[in-house]
């Protein structure tokens, strides 16, 4: 642990901004990934412009909005238009760089699942759906995830596809006919960050968070996780980092729940 | 030209039918036609099919009070600060049985209606592909997609999606004049492509002006009136959503109705009383929009709404 | 001839704003038809609906403008936005009941030619294109065709065929797969008014101008035109109609030649 | 952000290529991107293909200057009260057979650019259908279009035309700012699809704005940033065409224009130096279009054209 106390949600934004490049187009949801995204703005990112699925193109955020709708989300921005022209003439054109995407449950070919857990016709438990999250995950260059690392969310097996990972191996999204079949996919959870072995299309252990051992991460995995021979740590978060979360981004603290590291 | 101005109940009554489809504005807690929505539920226009990317609160409620038969969504996310994002009314008829769902995408769902605009069949479409969305489809429908070899590029995939061409549109503006022409501000998610799809069209809006003032600037009117069959003027019509500029979304009020739709789905028969008291209270015991608004707070509560708006942008 | 005199254009929209009906959408292209609509408005169809290729829903127009990218056609719109929507969200949707399109040839099946005279590759004479002729033709459910009477112009078959009419027999458009397979077309001359002879696909005679001949018209059409047994004539203009014309649509006379009928 | 703003000449240096294919804004005798276009002159790029709905003015100087080698047109019009329609340079080549065109429609052209910019492999189409559009191709295309069967409605044919995702569009708008975002006024014709379907996008414009000014009401921006590699402020810079609630066009330059042009078609060899010296006086002498705007007739003609627009509106 380092000197500075701080808490998982606060670590795993810093590590997602740091996957940002300035000069990038950026496809934010709601939640962390606008924090994550806005924090990149303030550092090392300044000409980032974020889009969102309901037709707002470069925003210039002051304070992480709370939803995709928001009125905050639209502060200042560069065009508020239609949602054809944000995922139709942006996203599906090519034009994004990142996005961030999420599910209820994740597999070893980092397919997400929004839709429904147990079976589709009569499911267990019922969830909103797709939304952006299908054509982001179809399209942008990169995907970012940042997910609680829980046993049942990270399953062998979606019970449905919501948004495509590498479907069922290297190839999965090229014989689907998605033309961005080989996305690099970066998933940041409270435990790690996975990405993909280009070999089999699966998930790889990347770094270990601080503190964390290789066997926490397999215990709260369902599936086999690829374990590399040299896994590095995360960086700690500097306190530059962690004043610019609490006290421009998110000062009233919605996004992070009370718990330390 | 005739004025189309009515009210809410006479724009009901006459547009939306039993087992008409329906599209719907509003993304998440912005601009959802509130007013028209709970004018069909006090006149009980059911069996309707429900089409839009984020259906939110309008198709969550329209389930809850048992009017509809399916829906053609990219999503039903009503999720804001603690408020739990899917719609229960959506999740507990589903699970029961008692709901079809299509589910697509956002950009499958807005190139359906893209094609319905300009009177194509359908749409090409290049998301969706190898997920579970083409796998599952809804028990009713004959043909949900078509693949096809690009022409251009033999070898590459090439998805198709159906027109999606509504009975009726429902959507709430920020103004419109007597005729119809309409002036979206923020966003306008994918009301251009829904209203100009569909075979009417139901404006709702905060204030009428003059077709002197829209005139003025024909730029910013975002639908102009060929399209428009009826125009509502109803203060705070998007209540407990927001209309961008206007007023802010009622988080206090949406966390009561998803408080009451958990109950019908979690808690049996009492849960069920809960949301019917709901209704009963919000909705059917309300001659008019205004009396609801009186309801959940009254001109107090509405100014506060509208200051909140000012902070926030 | 009658008491007042008038020009033949003048006469020839005339007529042709008695063919369209209060209530519908238009779709005007430059020079007499848009004198035709302003005409209608004035008379007897206060609330026709004018659009115009470049984007322009509903304009109020006062003066004829003089190109559908004359300024003056953008008068008090109700909405001034972009081609597609003209062309794709009304015309294409099967919105517009009244089309006019016009050409340098034009067949015994309505079809017209803007494109060349003679081979398409060596031509004698290239001319601008379809525009926005072709979908008008294609998509509007009535066709109107303004055009001066001559012997060139009035062809067997066109040497191109731009805009489409009944192609090459009744199902001709049918068989092409064009929608609107059964378009009524009006063509309106100096010389007479011709329609669809519904068995054939071919134009007939449909009424003659005031002092006009059926010889005359033979004469001055190169493909064998369809006479029925009755011919009706067109009836003479009223001082309120020319007078429209000329004080309030055209005052500056730029639509009509000097020639008196 | 950095700014984008540089000189016309700038920008052609380093957007346009020898080979390349340009799209252009520009409506007949309005909004046609002149300042830029007697650049690419004054620059000598060649084998150019031109692209757009109407071409108009900039493709029939282009042409005349001999600087075309194909275009992609639904029209070549530049009619105005007593000025041909068509292009006599336009004319003159064709007919000579010193250039290529592939004759489309506005609706499928226009159908082209959506399919660029939404980065798909072709759009539907239901003109064209049944006339020679279709028959004749130009000689260097493999494959003008595609018609498939409807698979929703089987015997119904749909016509497929590929995208087109020009290398640079040309546009001239009312207003722009430094990095690029810009406003139209009036008909935008087809230029929000043609920008965002092109590589690069030059935007010429009569006047830079802050971004202060274009970010306080966002729903006005026509093009946002993203797709805009150069912004050029150039005063009156379409003339002789008109720019919307600016200025009206310049009926007598473009009359003396096409006088020009058509004595190149007509008249022989005087004919063509006719031409020549039009080019040379009016462009290739001008160092900057501000010494064309001098030799149009200075101060005095453009506040005429000045009032004449505020007389048409």
């Amino acid at each position: 642990m380092g000197d500075i106390a701080y808490k998982k949600e606060e670590l795993m934004v810093i590590e997602a901004s740091k996957h940002i490049n300035d000069g990038e187009i950026v496809f934010t949801g709601i939640g962390l990934p606008v924090v994550a995204v806005t924090l990149a703005q303030k550092t090392h990112a300044p000409n980032v412009t974020v889009v969102v699925e309901s037709g707002v193109v470069g925003p210039q955020l002051k304070l992480a909005p709370l939803s995709i709708a928001d009125s905050k989300i639209m502060r200042r921005a560069a065009r508020l238009g239609s949602l054809r022209e944000v995922l139709a003439c942006i996203l599906q054109r090519g034009m994004v760089d990142v996005g961030f995407i999420g599910g209820a449950q994740i597999d070893q070919y980092a397919n997400l699942n929004s839709t429904v857990i147990g079976d589709y016709y009569k499911p267990k438990v019922r969830f909103p759906g797709s939304g952006g999250a299908n054509p982001i995950a179809s399209h942008a260059k990169r995907l970012l995830i940042i997910t609680p690392h829980q046993k049942r969310r990270f399953v062998k097996k979606c019970d449905y596809i919501t948004s495509p990972g590498y479907i069922d191996g290297p190839y999965g999204r090229k014989n689907a006919g998605l033309r961005m079949w080989n996305p690099s996919i970066t998933v940041i959870t409270d435990l790690c960050v996975m990405d993909i072995d280009s070999a089999s299309g699966k998930l790889q252990l990347a770094k270990l968070m601080p503190d964390v051992t290789i066997e926490q991460v397999v215990e709260n995995t369902s599936f086999e996780l690829i374990i590399p021979p040299k896994v590095d740590v995360v960086d700690l978060p500097t306190e530059t980092e962690l004043n610019l979360i609490r006290k421009e981004i998110d000062p009233e603290g919605i996004y992070f729940s009370n718990k330390q590291n | 030209m005739n004025s189309k101005i009515m009210t809410a109940s006479e724009a009901v009554e006459r547009f939306i039918f039993d087992g008409a489809s329906v599209g719907f504005s509003g993304q998440n807690v912005v601009g959802a036609p509130m007013a028209i929505t709970h004018e069909i539920i006090r006149q009980k226009k059911k069996n309707l099919t429900l089409l839009g990317c984020n259906l939110s609160l309008p198709a969550d409620i329209l389930i809850g009070a048992g009017l509809v038969r399916k829906c053609e969504w990219g999503t039903c996310n009503i999720g804001y600060r603690g408020i739990p994002s899917m719609g229960y009314s959506a999740r507990k008829y589903y699970q029961e049985g008692k709901l079809e769902i299509e589910d697509y995408e956002h950009l499958g769902m807005v190139s359906r209606f893209l094609a319905g605009e300009m009177g194509l069949p359908f749409m090409p479409v290049m998301s969706s592909l190898g997920s579970d969305i083409l796998k599952y489809k809804a028990p009713s429908t004959e043909k949900k997609f078509e693949i096809i070899e690009n022409p251009w590029n033999p070898g590459e995939k090439v998805l198709l999606m159906p027109a999606a061409t509504p009975d009726v549109a429902i959507v709430h503006v920020q103004r419109a004049d007597e005729m119809g022409d309409a002036i979206m501000e923020g966003f306008t998610a994918t009301i251009p492509e829904l209203v100009r799809a569909s075979k009417k069209v139901i404006v709702s809006c905060e204030e009428i002006i003059s077709s002197e003032e829209t005139r003025n600037y024909p730029e910013m009117t975002t639908i102009p009136y060929i399209y428009v069959d009826a125009v509502v003027e109803q203060p705070w019509g998007s209540h407990p959503t927001a209309t961008y500029r206007y007023y802010d979304c009622d988080v206090e009020h949406l966390r009561m109705y998803q408080e009451c739709a958990e109950a019908a789905l979690k808690e049996g028969k009492s849960g069920m009383q809960k949301y019917q008291d709901y209704l009963q209270e919000y909705v059917l015991s309300c001659d008019t929009f205004n009396d609801y608004l009186e309801k959940i707070g009254g001109v107090k509560k509405l100014m506060e709404l509208k200051q909140r708006m000012r902070e926030v942008i």
